[in-house]
Parts: structure tokens; C-alpha cells; sequence
């Protein structure tokens, strides 16, 4: 029995815990322990994090000539480490106050029920990042896209069923691109497990590279949202319960990078897919790739800019930032792939969080429309922290961890001369700052509503994970060097070379980054700017929301004095325009289309002469004979069975 | 030892210098509008009797704690990055962060003053906020692209690495005429100037996102201003005019580079935002990629 | 109804220094005060049609250090510039109340001083100083610029001279200016803005402060404590 | 071993007793019917071991093949025996209180599809075909409704159309070889069958044998009947009946056309079917009719999949073939009390949760979702188009996955419906007998996964003896042995 077997089955045998006992109120602390459990599982393998060797499991399978094993490497455990460490805030934070008032809502039964697609989906997502082959990978891969379906399906709203239903075909049509591309693995190498076709893959042609790099770019993809297939996302992740956001909307989209880091980046080999050019143009398959990410961090993010939902704008961001990392990953110099593998854990802590917040928000107010919010600064202050810290780190600014991976998807695109992607980028990251304000002021600034004046602080059970996971963006984006490490490990096991950094970041002789300073002079400014602020100036006096210019007209509770709707007006007014629902009406042109087959397929089994039709056929047949067909001379003679016998055995 | 003492020097001086600095240069650009505008202007110290008088009021309101925190972040922040601004003599920790750390340092205090300005719970200041980050959409892509260009060109994203090629070499305004000239349209938004100032619009939206500050929180922002306008003059000279090799270079050559934008202003009146956004999503973004493509 | 002139000017300060740099550069900050005034020009009338002369090229008055700005709570000077209807000097109490301290108020046209060419309209407040404590009047109809300068210069001189108090009185005093108010307005006059707040945070009220007027606000007045930033579970 | 005749006989002797015993005595009809499919399970269970080891070929009436008329009996053809009788017996008509000619029909369907699985000439699949032609026709009208009538009536028109070009095929394949046997046929194909007449043979052969197993051009009888008979019927023709049909004519194509040609006609009126089915399930808004039409599609994936050249295809046909005749019963069960609009099973979910979970676990193999055994069907299935190079495999390639998101998509709007917060239903209870049915079915699919290694063996096993040629030959004449050395022989 190594670690991983005892990871697993712990994780299994957990699970069917939760289920069974999910009536009861005990499943929330169960949870908690069994995430934790967890957790010290895998800091047990945390010779993983710093270049050990892959741990195995002993459990292998052998089916239909194919070998089934699972282990666990670098990458995967620094997946894992997220995702089980995300279940454990997300636990703790379902855990309290919030199972008292979801039971209420709903029933005991229901929560019963997230808990335990809580704990299928990490023992599912465990299991893909654990295969060892591609069999296991897809047995895995179906086994997270069904664990996710029962997390969104829990949301018994028209809007939810509506986003998981969408979600579900979308993730069909993935496990079906993922499965033609396995099964054109299998017949172009012979095999599926991975060490085989990394040797096989040089015997490959171009074309068949590329072939199944855009299968597998396709079904890994759909589960990432990149364009165009984003549609799915934003609403189905929304739409599901609160802490099921907050774990969904973290880590589970990203299983779709570990995917493609293994078999793009892994087996096939960026410098391999680098070296498919596309005819007719400058690019090749890598390029196209990393294009792919930059256009997925534009234009969700600018959708999510759109919305007027909180969930919705979280969840946008996330198909938005699953971007950055697709496009650090496929930049492929070691400094780019650390920035895309790192963005993962940045990403999955600060949209905890954010979504932790919203949700902390909804558990008081009881919505997260943006219309019905506002100025909730001064009844949530802590709420508002971990949101403002959230959103420093989701638009990548300093000292917090989101910058660190961004810095190093710049740094990379900028040494590697890419402009263009650059752009895309940095037009991303313009995106991100727009929307995340929107986010912090219309929930937490502006006026508050008469309604939430006696809103209260998130109770401790939800702070505590949200005030955790801060301590963390903070504290690794103070030392990224944490990171890093695990990082390296990762890189490293997917063979690319390991990026070379310090604590602090990293060092580069043409201008590195050494976060400890950077922060340590932005804390030595606030403290300067502090000083100036209160020592230079007179004391102020805290004044009421309606003591406030208006131009001169006296506020009352009766008109709303806030700015909420249409926020960014004059830049709507020059883009708006551009939100052509382009995809959207592709979608639905899709979905015309078999409905117009489906139609025309009917019409032939609904028509009334079915013999006219079966005797069409036989026509046809027949005159396939006389036009092709002379009787032969010996009609009516029994051949011998000596004939076949003299004739030999067909062959 | 002496590198600890030398550092401390340097954190207490830099930003003190730019606040000085920025002060005259405070004063040149409300100089340059009255002369422009045939008025005497101001008097030598005014910008400074404009900020002790500021930070003397007797009374001052405060929307909460967040509302004085967005202060300390604004000014704070602009301190912190003139930290990593090079000048003459003294680098700071640019070695630390590069141009990519100090352009997202500078969004530290825009940050702050947004956070501050929305617990104002003012829709004026919530809508200048929103333009003025519509705004900053709007110059930082052309500004991107131009960094990148100029990062491209010297394989560096140090900014005292291309200080010192540029001394060695030549200027990069020469090797770059294009990006440098978008680098200056750019510089225009960036520093909130006529005729990309609408948001704050005194008129329409009461100065935007000022409409709730008063004394210190006004003087702070007249404080962010100092900096504001001596961190545009020095990043670009650095970027472009290779920096300075001694104090009286440097300073002519920041006071030029914020001089030029200052004069283009005042005749100008003010786009409307998303006329700024097509504006600075065309010409400079043109020039600065054609001059990418020829860098690169 | 007080004489033109008689503005109720009360020397002393007030009573605790909030600001540590008014208590040891004090002469420094009020000759910054003086030649740092940013005013806001509430236009009420035809008097603000020779403001703009004033700020332009022929008189350039940010030459002394004026400027204009666009709220109350950047602007130092309030100038009233003509008649005061009913309806707007509620606009121009509310105005002057959310300016900040040290604060001053220039009635600028006969209008402000007596009503003027006003004098018989119901509608019209006729002495401004009977609302708001009024630094300064630039009687004409309409002062010339070279008057409005003077009537600046006139403030400045009194303000570097430690003599420009006359907010502190709208503090010390509020139930005379609230009575009057009321007494234009009606009892359910009030202002979002919280005077005797600010007078006792500042430590500025003194026994006038409070009164009948002000205890007829407080029956009917909003709560205006504002929303503290608090942490309950 | 030659006990196996009396699978054909026995229920065919008993289908004309009953009619007459029931004039003495109703019960012991009745008994006699069930005893008589109790019995022939008893016989399989007892040959099983045996051919287990080795295939047998069974002259009737000592008269050695080619003359004579033989059965061959291999692993495959005992499986597919097995499932009549256990099938039959499962779908009888207890329920209702039917009139003694049903069951007597239902003992003439035993009796002919025993005939046809195990008959080892094309003369005999051709008479049995018929007999259980007829008695299907009979069966569907005997349902006594109004539009059983019509369906039955639709049915047998294609049927006999079906039946016609099917005789063509035949005589087409005798008049160029002059033989009827199989074994015989196989040795001559080379030699004869293998040009355009052969073709055409095959090509009748194929659409007569498909007016049963639902293949494209000749299905539109599928949904009438479907929708019209009772789900048992409906179970037993669409899992049962659909699936001899299929194994007879991947037989005939195994011995007697191995041609990539005639291959690639199967595959492709098998992708029609897939896609046709798959999209018009998708505008079904009536729980049978819906299943028919998936029943269609994934007859065609079944079709698709034995076309495929080589064992992948042969175990990727089997396993989907199998896994269909355990599903899509249990659906059709289900079916009973859910018949009628979609709308009406709103929120049935609160009702009757176990049932619809049970629904989303037979669904979720039906779309091969891992580790389900539909999965593995699928996977095989993939795995063999992809490594052939023929531009049909290539379309089929692309066709399947298209068919599948279709699938998806409707099955799961239905389960949307079953999971909604309100509570209209308007549907009916299940019989026990059906639940009961339905819920052994999902129990049989978890057991495999749970034995994946061995189910996995058998499917490789199973799919060698169907594809082996050779294999087929020997058995029948086993001279062949003497013949020729050193031969390779399968077990």
C-alpha cells in the first residue's frame, strides 16, 4: 500500500461516509475531518512537491488488453494539493452558520446532498490527476465532468437546470473529442500509456499530431471554457450553491490544464506541436494554442464586465482567467510555464475567496445582484477585506499572489518577442481591473441600502476559511518562492526546465523580481503616506451616507443616490456594440441546425409509404444486379465440397 | 553596511525629491496654462499654499475608514514607486522589480483612491472612477505596447539596465521615433490632461472622483499629483531620453517631457470617453505596433 | 433683522487644536489659507456674470492664489452673486453647511445685503447674514471685478491677519441661524448634515449653540450618526 | 449436445399444442409454454460447459452438411440462445389477461429465433426468419388496438418486402455457387461471391434481415410498433429480436463477404441509422417513441460496429449488442408507466426516486459514460473505427461522437423534467415485475464493471469465434483437420 492508495481509498472510502450519514448534522464536521485527513495524506507526499519520484498505486486494472494503472507525479500533486486544500476551506466554510440556514431553505437532505457531490468531486478529480494512462485519464476525466453535473444540478432553478443541462452536452461533446482522439492515439501508437506514446510520438506525422492535438485541444478545452467553447461556464459554475461556486470556480475547470499539460505539453511536447506549421499562415499549432488563451482572457473578461450579477461576473473571471494560464503554459520557456502552472494555485485562492465573499454577501442579504447592493463596506468590513485582497490578487497587482504569475507570463512573452499576445494579454488584465471594481463598489461601496442597515458580518465559520485563504494570497505573494518550488517539481516532471528562483521570485539578469522588496517598499510607502495622512492633517469627522454633494439637493432614504447600472457607460458606448452574442448565435445556429436535420430525418419516419420506399431500395438493388450481373452457366448444379476443399481454405 | 545606509538614504530621499520636483512641476504646468491663456498665473510657492492650506483645515469629512485608507494607499503607492524609479545617482530597488513591477506598482493608488472614492457613496466619484478607469483602458494599451516595444528593444525590463544602454548607445527617442511618440500620446491620458480629462469633468460630474474630498484628503490628492506628474516625466525620460547622467540633465529633461504634454492641453477641450478610447485605441496603438515591427 | 455690517464676528478660537501643524505653524498656515482659496461660486443671481472677468486674463485673479473648484467641499470661499429666493437658500444653507472649515461666505450685490432691487418679493431672503455668518459683502449692482478683487483682497487681509472667524460663529451660534431658518422655512427645516455633531466633535459649541430652534429640530430631525464600521457576528 | 434441436422444437411443437390443449384446459396450455422455455434453459445451462471448450456443428437427421441441414452451435450462438428463453420468460405476457393465441405466438417466436441463431444454412434462416416474421406481425395485431393494427400492418409490409429481396439475396448467392450451407458457402466465397453479384446479394440479404434489426432505410415501422404494442413486446422485439437479426447477418457477412465493400455498406447504412435515429429521438417529445428511436440509433452503432474489419469490430459489436439487449428493455420496462408525453414525468423524481435513479444509471451506460460498460462498447467501437482507413470508418468516426452529444442532450432534458421542483405527474405506477426487471438490468451492468477483466476476456473470446472463418469451417466439416496441418485453430 503506498500513500496514494491510502489517499484514495481514504478519499473513497470518505465518501461513501458522507453519503451515507448526509441526513445527519455530524456530515458537515465529518467533512471537515475527512479534508484534512486529506490534506495530511498529501503533505505525506510532499517529497512530490520538491522533485521526488511519482508514487504509484498498487491498484492497476487490466481490461481489454489495456493496463490501467494510476499514479501520482509532481503536477499531479500539486494539483491536488489545491484542490483538496480548496475543499477544506470550502468545507469549513459550509460548516457552520451556513448549514444551519441552507438546511432551513432547503433540507437537511440537500445539504446532505452538496456534501457529498463535494466530496464525489474531489475524489473524482483526485482520481484523474492520479491515471497513469489515457484510459484512466478519460475514466477519471467522465468521472469529474459527472461529479460536477451533480454539484450544478443541485440548484433546482430553471436558470441552473437550464446551465446544466447546457454544461452536460458541452461536456459530452469534450469526452467525445477526448475519446476519438484516444482511440486514434491507440491506432497511430499502439498503445496507451503514456511512456509509450512519448516514444511513439516521434514516429508520428505533423498532421497526426496536429489531428490529435486539436481533439484533445477540443475536449480539455471545452472543460477549461476557452473560446469558443466558454458559453457553458459562467452560469452553470454561478448558479450552484454557494460553497459548490466556491470549489467549482476554483480548481475543478482547471482539471482541463492538467489534461492538456500532460498530453500537450507532457507527451506530445511543445517544441513538437511548435514545429506543425499551419499552411497559409505565420502560425503554428503552438501559436494557435497560445492564441487560444490569449483570446479566452479578452472576451469573457469583457463579458464579465457585462454582468450585473456577482456569481456571474466571479464565474466569467474564471473561464477568463483559465486564459492566462493556457497562455503562460504554451509560451513554453520555463519562466512561461511556471507563470501558467503557478496561476493555477493563485487563481484557485483568490477565487475562493471571491466567491467565499459573494456568497458571504448572499448569506446576508440574500442576494448578489448588483442593483440591490451597495455600501455593505461598513456592515461586512472583513468580508470586505478578503474581497479587496481577492480582487488585487485576481487583477494582478502587487503585493499579492495574482501578480507573481502574471509577472511571469509577461516576462516570458516579453523575452520571447510576442507582442501581439502581449497585448491580448495585458487587454485581459485592463478587463479584470474594470470589472473587479465594478465588483468591490457595487457590493461593498456606494450607499447603503436602507434594507441592509442592519446586515451583519459574515459569522466566524465562513470568515475563518475566507481569512485563511487571504493569509495565503498575501503570504505567497509575499514569497512566491513557495510556490515556486511545487512549480518546479511540476515542470520539471512534465519535462520542461525548472524555473530558477528564489523566495522572493526570481532572479534574471535582464530584470528579475523580488517580490519581499517590492512589498516591503509598498508597505514602507502606505506607512509614509499613512504618516503624512494622519500626523499632517487635522482630525476629520465621520459623517452620515446622506451628508453629500448633490448639487444641492437634500438626500433622503427615499431617492437612491448611487451609481450602479451601467457602470462603465461611456466605454459601452464605443464597445458595446461589439458584443455581437457572436457565439451565442453560433450556438444557437448549431442547435437550428440539428434541429432542421432532426426534422427532415423525422419526415422520413413519419412517411406513409414505407413499402414504396423498402421497394425503391429493392429497385435499386435489382438494377445494381442487371446492369452487373450475367447468370453463369451452370445454374442449379450443386457445387461439390470438394470444389472448396481442392480451393483450399479461404484466406 | 554602507549599502543598508546608502538604501535608506535613497527611500527617504527618492520620494522627497519627487515631491519637490513634482511641486515645480505643479506649478510650471498651471504656468504654462495661464500664459497659454494670457493671465500672470500663479505665484512661485502657490502650489504649496495650496497643500499646507489643505492639510490646515479645520475641519474635514471623512466617509468612513476605507474613504481615508484610499488616501493612504494613493499617496503611499506613488511613494512606494518612485522607489523604483532610477534617477541620477540613486536606483532604488529598481533592480528588485523592473518596468512591468513599477507600471502595476502605479495602480496601487489609483486602486486606493477608487476603494476610497467609492465608500464616499457619491455617484459622481463613482462615475468619474469608472471613466477614469475607462480612461486608463484607454492609454494603457497603446503604454503596453510601447513598453513592451521599448523591453523588446533592449532585452531588458530593467529600467536602469536601459538607462545605462541608453547612455552607452544612443537615445532611444532616436532608435524608436514611433513608439516614442505613442509613449507621449499615451503620457497625455496617463496624466489626466485636456483633452482626455473627462473624468473629472468639474462641471458635469463635479471633478469626479474629488467631488467628496476635502482638506487633507484634497491635499493628498494635490500630494498624488506631485508625483503623478514627476513619475510620468521620469519614466519616459528613462524609457526614451536615457535617463540622466546628472541632476541638472535629468531634471531639464523631465520638466521638457511634462512641459510638452502641459502646453498640448490647454488648447484643447475634452473628448468624450469613449471618443478617448477610440482615439488612443488608433493612433498611438498604430504607431506603437508599426514601431514594434520595426524593433522587433 | 441685524444691520448691514453688524456681522457677528467672534474672535476666539475654538477651544482644543485639532491640528498639530495650525498649533506650531500657525501664522504659516493662515498665510497659506489666505493666499490659497479655492471658491465655489454659487450663482444665484446676475452677480456671477462678473466672475468670469474676474478669473480670465483681464483680472487673472489665481494670481492671488484663487481659484475656482466645483464642490463645497473643496471650496474655502462660498460667494453668493445676487438675490437669494427661499427655495435657494436652502440650496446655498445646505451648500455652505458641507463646506469645510475655515470657511467663508462673500455676499456679492445689493441683493445679498438687503434684498435689494428684491426688496418687496415674497419670495426672496433679503439679508444673507440673518442665515449664514457672511465674511465679506461686495455691495453693487453689479460690483465691477475690480470690486470683487477688492472684496477678496479685503478677506484675505482678514484672514492673514488671524481675523477671517466667522464660521466659528455658525457653530457657536447655530440656534440663532437655525431659528431664523426655521422661522423662513418652517419647524421641519433640516439639513443632512449633522452642525451640532461637527460643533461638539470640534469642540465648538458653546451654550448658544443649542437652543429652542435646535430643540425643535431634534423631534423630527433623520438620525444622522453615521454608519460605523462595526464587526458583529 | 444434439439436445440443442429441441430448443427449436420443443416451443415450436408447443405453439401448436396449445391452442388445442387449451380447448381441455387452459392452465395446463399455459404451463406447458413455460415449462417448455424453463426446459431449453435447462438444456443450454447443460451444453454450455461443453461448448465452451469447442463449437459443435449439428447434422439433423445424420444428414452431414452440405447436404444435409445443420446447426452450429459456438459461443456465441449458445449466448444469444440463451437470452430467448431467459428473455421470453422475462417479458411473457403474465400481466394482462391474455388470450392463449399470444402465448402461443410468443412460443412460436422462441422457436423460430432459436432457428434462426443456430441454423447453419441460408435455407433455414431464411424459413425461420419468416416463421418468426409472421409471428411478430401476429403478435403486434393480436395487441387488439386500433393502431397495434395499423403498425402491424406497416410491419408486415416492409416485412415482406424485406422477406422478398432476402429470398433474392439467396438465390443470387445459389445460383452462383450452388450451395445453401454456410461452411460450404464460406469455402466457395472466394471463388464466387466475390464480385458485384455478390455483392448484390448481400446487399438484399442485408436490407431484408434489416426490416428486423432496424437498419436505416427499412425502420420506419420501428416507432408505429414500438409505440403501439405493450413494452414487453416492445422489450423483447428491441432487445431481443433486433439484436438475432444483427448476429444472422454479421454470420452471413463474416462467412460469406468479407469484401471491404459490402463491409462498408453495412457501416454506412449503419452511421445513417445512428444519425437518423439520434436526431429524431431528439424531437421526440413521447418516452417510447423516444426510446424507439435511440433504439434505432444505436442499432446503427451496433450495424457500424460490426463492419468494422477485424476483432475490435467484432468485440466492439458484440459488447454493444449485449449491452443494448440488457439496456434497452429495462428502458422499455420503465416505459410502462411512464408512457405518454415527457411533460407528464415532471418531477416524477419526487416521487419515485429510485426508479428515475436507476433510469439515469441505464441512460448513463446507454452514453457510454465510464467506467459503465456502455463506455467500454464505445470505446471498442472507437478503437476499431479509428484504426481503419476507409473514409466511411472516418465519417462513422465523426458521426458517432455527433450521435452521442444528440443523445445526451435529450435523454438529459428528460431527466431535467424527472428532477423538476414541481410535481405534476401524471404517470402511472411501475409493474413490480417491470421494476424488478429494470433493476436487475442496472445490477447485471454494475457487476460487470465490478468483473471488468473477465467480461473483458469473454468479449475477446466471443468476438475470435465470430470473425474466425476458418474456425466456422472446420467445425462444420472436419475433414479440414486432416486436410490441412499445422493449422491455426481457435478455441
Amino acid at each position: 500500500m503506498s500513500v496514494l492508495d491510502d489517499l484514495l481509498l481514504f478519499t473513497a472510502l470518505a465518501s461513501v461516509a458522507i453519503i451515507v450519514v448526509r441526513r445527519f448534522a455530524s456530515v458537515s464536521k465529518l467533512s471537515v475531518i475527512v479534508y484534512a485527513l486529506a490534506t495530511v495524506l498529501l503533505v505525506k507526499m510532499s517529497a512530490l512537491g520538491y522533485g521526488g519520484e511519482p508514487i504509484y498505486s498498487s491498484f492497476t486494472l487490466n481490461v481489454l488488453g489495456q493496463n490501467l494503472y494510476w499514479r501520482f507525479d509532481s503536477l499531479s500533486w500539486f494539483f491536488a494539493l489545491i484542490t483538496v486544500v480548496i475543499a477544506l476551506f470550502t468545507s469549513v466554510f459550509m460548516s457552520g452558520a451556513w448549514a444551519e440556514k441552507y438546511c432551513q431553505e432547503h433540507s437537511t437532505e440537500a445539504y446532505g446532498l452538496l456534501q457529498a457531490a463535494l466530496v464525489l468531486n474531489v475524489l473524482s478529480m483526485l482520481v484523474l490527476l492520479a491515471s497513469g494512462d489515457l484510459l484512466s485519464l478519460f475514466i477519471g476525466w467522465e468521472l469529474v465532468s459527472w461529479a460536477s453535473f451533480m454539484m450544478m444540478f443541485l440548484n433546482q432553478d430553471k436558470v441552473a437546470r437550464k446551465a446544466a443541462i447546457k454544461y452536460i452536452v458541452y461536456a459530452m461533446a469534450a469526452a467525445m473529442s477526448i475519446l476519438m482522439a484516444i482511440a486514434m492515439t491507440y491506432s497511430m501508437t499502439g498503445s496507451l500509456d503514456y511512456v509509450q506514446i512519448m516514444q511513439a510520438v516521434a514516429h508520428l506525422s505533423n498532421t497526426q499530431i496536429a489531428l490529435l492535438v486539436t481533439l484533445y485541444g477540443v475536449g480539455f478545452g471545452i472543460k477549461m471554457g476557452v473560446i469558443p467553447f466558454h458559453l457553458w461556464q459562467a452560469a452553470a459554475y454561478a448558479e450552484t450553491p454557494g460553497p459548490g461556486a466556491v470549489f467549482m470556480g476554483a480548481i475543478s475547470a482547471r482539471m482541463g490544464l492538467y489534461a492538456l499539460i500532460v498530453i500537450v505539453v507532457q507527451i506530445f511536447s511543445l517544441t513538437r506541436v511548435a514545429a506543425i506549421e499551419i499552411p497559409y499562415t505565420f502560425l503554428n499549432m503552438q501559436n494557435i494554442l497560445a492564441w487560444v488563451g490569449a483570446l479566452t482572457t479578452i472576451i469573457p473578461t469583457y463579458i464579465a464586465l457585462k454582468q450585473n450579477d456577482a456569481r456571474y461576473l466571479l464565474a466569467w473571471h474564471g473561464v477568463g482567467q483559465g486564459g492566462y494560464m493556457l497562455l503562460g503554459v504554451m509560451i513554453a520557456d520555463s519562466i512561461g510555464t511556471a507563470g501558467g502552472i503557478m496561476h493555477v494555485f493563485n487563481y484557485a485562492t483568490y477565487q475562493a475567496a471571491l466567491f467565499m465573499a459573494v456568497t458571504a454577501v448572499m448569506f446576508r442579504t440574500g442576494t448578489s445582484n448588483f442593483s440591490k447592493l451597495g455600501g455593505l463596506v461598513t456592515q461586512m468590513p472583513l468580508t470586505f477585506m478578503v474581497m479587496v485582497v481577492s480582487i488585487i490578487g485576481l487583477a494582478g497587482i502587487p503585493p499579492m499572489n495574482g501578480f507573481v504569475s502574471k509577472w511571469l507570463v509577461y516576462r516570458a512573452l516579453l523575452l520571447d518577442g510576442e507582442p501581439l499576445l502581449f497585448v491580448a494579454a495585458v487587454i485581459g488584465t485592463l478587463g479584470t481591473i474594470l470589472s473587479v471594481y465594478k465588483l468591490v463598489h457595487n457590493t461593498f461601496l456606494g450607499q447603503l441600502r436602507l434594507e441592509h442597515q442592519d446586515v451583519k458580518e459574515a459569522p466566524l465559520s465562513m470568515l475563518l476559511p475566507m481569512l485563511g485563504l487571504v493569509l495565503i494570497i498575501f503570504g505567497t505573494g509575499v514569497m512566491p518562492g513557495v510556490v515556486l518550488d511545487w512549480v518546479a517539481a511540476a515542470q520539471n516532471a512534465v519535462g520542461i526546465a525548472p524555473i530558477t528562483h528564489n523566495l522572493g521570485g526570481i532572479e534574471l539578469a535582464q530584470g528579475g523580481l523580488d517580490m519581499i522588496w517590492v512589498t516591503g517598499v509598498m508597505f514602507y510607502g502606505f506607512a509614509v503616506g499613512a504618516i503624512v495622512f494622519y500626523f499632517l492633517g487635522g482630525k476629520s469627522k465621520h459623517i452620515h451616507q446622506f451628508d453629500n454633494y448633490a448639487g444641492g439637493h437634500f438626500l433622503t432614504s427615499k431617492v437612491r443616490y448611487h451609481y450602479s447600472n451601467h457602470f462603465y457607460a461611456g466605454l459601452m458606448h464605443l464597445i458595446g456594440g461589439w458584443y455581437k452574442d457572436f457565439f451565442k448565435k453560433l450556438e444557437q445556429a448549431l442547435v437550428s441546425l440539428v434541429s432542421f436535420l432532426s426534422q427532415l430525418s423525422e419526415n422520413f419516419y413519419r412517411s406513409a409509404q414505407p413499402a414504396v420506399l423498402v421497394a425503391a431500395v429493392a429497385f435499386i438493388a435489382l438494377w445494381f444486379i442487371m446492369s452487373s450481373f450475367s447468370m453463369p452457366a451452370d445454374t442449379g448444379t450443386v457445387a461439390p465440397i470438394t470444389q472448396g476443399i481442392q480451393g483450399g481454405l479461404p484466406k | 553596511m554602507s549599502t543598508i545606509t546608502e538604501l535608506l538614504t535613497e527611500l527617504f530621499l527618492m520620494p522627497l525629491i519627487a515631491f519637490m520636483v513634482g511641486l515645480a512641476m505643479v506649478l510650471m504646468l498651471r504656468k504654462i496654462g495661464a500664459r497659454l491663456q494670457r493671465r500672470v498665473g500663479p505665484p512661485l510657492l502657490q502650489p504649496i499654499f495650496d497643500i499646507v492650506k489643505l492639510y490646515g483645515k479645520d475641519t474635514q469629512v471623512s466617509h468612513g475608514l476605507i474613504h481615508d485608507i484610499g488616501l493612504v494607499m494613493a499617496v503611499g503607492g506613488y511613494v512606494a514607486a518612485e522607489i523604483f524609479l532610477p534617477v541620477p545617482g540613486m536606483d532604488g530597488i529598481a533592480d528588485k522589480g523592473g518596468i512591468i513591477t513599477l507600471s502595476y506598482v502605479m495602480m496601487v493608488p489609483s486602486l486606493g483612491l477608487a476603494l476610497g472614492v467609492g465608500q464616499c457613496a457619491n455617484p459622481n466619484g463613482s462615475i468619474g472612477i469608472s471613466r477614469a478607469l475607462t480612461a486608463m483602458l484607454a492609454y494603457d494599451i497603446p503604454f503596453i505596447i510601447v513598453v513592451f516595444g521599448v523591453a523588446a528593444h533592449y532585452q531588458s525590463t530593467s529600467l536602469v539596465g536601459m538607462i545605462e544602454y541608453q547612455q552607452a548607445h544612443q537615445w532611444g527617442i532616436f532608435e524608436m521615433p514611433l513608439l516614442a511618440a505613442a509613449g507621449l500620446f499615451a503620457l497625455q491620458g496617463m496624466m489626466g490632461k485636456q483633452p482626455f480629462e473627462i473624468y473629472v469633468a468639474p462641471a458635469e460630474i463635479a471633478t469626479g472622483p474629488m467631488v467628496e474630498m476635502s482638506g487633507k484628503y484634497m491635499g493628498g490628492l494635490f500630494v498624488m499629483q506631485t508625483f503623478q506628474l514627476y513619475t510620468a516625466g521620469v519614466l519616459y525620460t528613462s524609457l526614451f531620453l536615457g535617463g540622466g547622467s546628472n541632476w541638472f540633465e535629468f531634471l531639464l529633461k523631465i520638466f521638457v517631457v511634462v512641459a510638452i504634454p502641459m502646453s498640448v492641453a490647454f488648447v484643447f477641450p475634452r473628448y468624450r470617453t469613449e471618443d478617448m478610447v477610440r482615439i488612443m485605441w488608433k493612433w498611438p496603438v498604430m504607431a506603437a505596433l508599426i514601431g514594434i515591427a520595426f524593433v522587433l | 433683522m441685524s444691520k448691514i455690517g453688524n456681522i457677528p464676528v467672534n474672535a476666539q478660537a475654538g477651544k482644543k487644536r485639532t491640528n498639530p501643524l495650525a498649533g506650531v505653524f500657525d501664522e504659516l498656515v493662515q498665510f497659506c489659507q489666505s493666499r490659497s482659496m479655492f471658491m465655489l461660486h454659487y450663482c444665484t443671481g446676475c452677480g456671477a456674470i462678473e466672475l468670469p472677468p474676474a478669473m480670465t486674463s483681464r483680472f487673472d485673479m489665481e494670481r492671488l492664489g484663487i481659484q475656482p473648484m466645483v464642490t463645497p467641499r473643496q471650496a474655502d470661499i462660498l460667494l453668493v452673486t445676487g438675490y437669494v429666493s427661499v427655495k435657494t437658500l436652502k440650496r446655498v444653507i445646505l451648500t455652505y453647511e458641507q463646506m469645510q472649515s475655515p470657511k467663508y461666505v462673500i455676499g456679492i450685490c445689493s441683493c445679498t445685503v438687503n434684498g435689494g432691487m428684491y426688496w418687496q418679493s415674497y419670495a426672496t431672503a433679503k439679508v444673507l447674514n440673518e442665515y449664514l455668518p457672511v465674511d465679506v459683502y461686495i455691495a453693487g449692482c453689479m460690483p465691477r471685478p475690480e470690486a470683487v478683487i477688492e472684496g477678496m483682497r479685503r478677506l484675505m487681509r482678514n484672514i492673514e491677519e488671524g481675523k477671517g472667524h466667522a464660521w466659528k460663529d455658525y457653530f457657536q451660534r447655530y440656534d440663532y441661524y437655525l431659528g431664523n431658518q426655521q422661522h423662513l422655512f418652517g419647524d421641519d427645516w433640516q439639513t443632512p448634515t449633522d452642525i451640532i455633531g461637527e460643533a461638539r466633535h470640534y469642540g465648538l459649541e458653546t451654550e448658544q449653540t443649542y437652543g429652542e430652534h435646535t430643540r425643535i429640530l431634534e423631534q423630527h430631525q433623520q438620525p444622522l450618526e453615521p454608519h460605523k464600521m462595526r464587526i458583529k457576528f | 449436445m444434439d439436445n440443442i434441436v429441441l430448443l427449436v422444437v420443443l416451443p415450436l411443437l408447443a405453439a401448436f399444442l396449445m391452442p388445442v390443449l387449451a380447448r381441455f384446459s387452459e392452465v395446463v396450455a399455459r404451463v406447458l409454454g413455460l415449462s417448455v422455455l424453463v426446459f431449453a434453459i435447462a438444456i443450454i445451462i447443460n451444453v454450455w460447459p461443453q461448448v465452451n471448450s469447442q463449437a459443435t456443428s449439428i447434422a439433423i437427421g445424420g444428414f452431414m452438411p452440405p447436404i444435409g441441414i445443420s446447426f452450429y452451435v459456438d459461443q456465441v450462438s449458445i449466448l444469444f440462445a440463451l437470452a430467448i428463453p431467459v428473455m421470453v420468460l422475462l417479458f411473457w405476457p403474465w400481466q394482462r389477461k391474455t388470450s392463449i393465441r399470444e402465448y402461443s405466438l410468443m412460443m412460436l417466436l422462441t422457436a423460430s429465433s432459436s432457428g434462426l441463431v443456430l441454423s447453419g444454412d441460408l435455407f433455414n434462416i431464411y424459413v425461420f426468419y419468416e416463421l418468426l416474421a409472421v409471428a411478430s406481425y401476429s403478435l403486434i395485431a393480436v395487441q387488439g388496438r386500433a393502431v397495434s393494427i395499423a403498425a402491424s400492418f406497416r410491419y408486415l409490409l416492409m416485412g415482406s418486402v424485406g422477406s422478398v429481396m432476402m429470398l433474392l439475396g439467396i438465390a443470387i448467392i445459389y445460383t452462383q455457387t450452388g450451395t445453401l450451407n454456410l461452411a460450404h458457402l464460406s469455402l466457395l466465397a472466394p471463388l464466387h461471391l466475390d464480385n458485384m453479384a455478390g455483392l448484390a446479394a448481400f446487399a438484399l440479404i442485408l436490407v431484408g434481415m434489416g426490416v428486423k434489426a432496424e437498419l436505416f432505410p427499412v425502420n420506419n415501422w420501428v416507432p408505429e410498433v414500438y409505440g403501439s404494442v405493450s413494452s414487453n413486446l416492445a422489450a423483447l422485439m428491441a432487445g431481443l429480436l433486433s439484436k438475432l437479426a444483427v448476429i444472422v447477418v454479421v454470420r452471413i457477412m463474416v462467412l460469406l463477404f468479407p469484401q471491404p465493400e459490402a463491409m462498408q455498406l453495412m457501416a454506412m447504412l449503419g452511421i445513417l441509422g445512428v444519425i437518423t435515429g439520434e436526431l429524431v429521438a431528439w424531437r421526440a417529445r413521447d418516452f417510447v417513441r423516444m426510446l424507439s428511436f435511440s433504439s434505432i440509433g444505436q442499432l446503427g452503432l451496433i450495424f457500424l460496429a460490426f463492419s468494422i474489419p477485424g476483432d475490435t469490430g467484432m468485440m466492439a459489436g458484440i459488447a454493444l449488442a449485449l449491452h443494448h439487449m440488457v439496456v434497452k428493455p429495462a428502458l422499455f420496462m420503465l416505459a410502462t408507466g411512464w408512457s405518454g408525453s415527457l411533460e407528464n414525468l415532471s418531477g416524477v423524481a419526487r416521487r419515485s426516486p429510485l426508479t428515475v435513479l436507476l433510469f439515469v444509471l441505464l441512460i448513463l451506460s446507454l452514453l457510454g459514460i465510464p467506467p459503465l460498460p456502455g463506455f467500454w462498447a464505445k470505446y471498442l467501437l472507437m478503437v476499431g473505427l479509428a484504426g481503419q482507413d476507409s473514409a466511411v470508418y472516418t465519417l462513422g468516426m465523426i458521426a458517432v461522437p455527433l450521435a452521442m452529444i444528440v443523445e445526451i442532450a435529450y435523454l438529459f432534458r428528460l431527466v431535467m423534467i424527472m428532477y423538476r421542483k414541481e410535481d405534476t405527474v401524471k404517470v402511472k405506477a411501475h409493474s413490480k415485475w417491470g421494476l424488478a426487471i429494470a433493476a436487475s438490468a442496472g445490477a447485471a451492468l454494475i457487476a460487470i464493471v465490478l468483473q471488468l477483466q473477465p467480461a473483458g476476456d469473454k468479449l475477446t473470446t466471443l468476438a475470435q469465434q465470430l470473425s474466425d472463418r476458418n474456425y466456422y469451417i472446420m467445425t462444420v466439416f472436419p475433414q479440414f483437420h486432416t486436410a490441412e496441418t499445422g493449422m491455426q485453430s481457435i478455441k
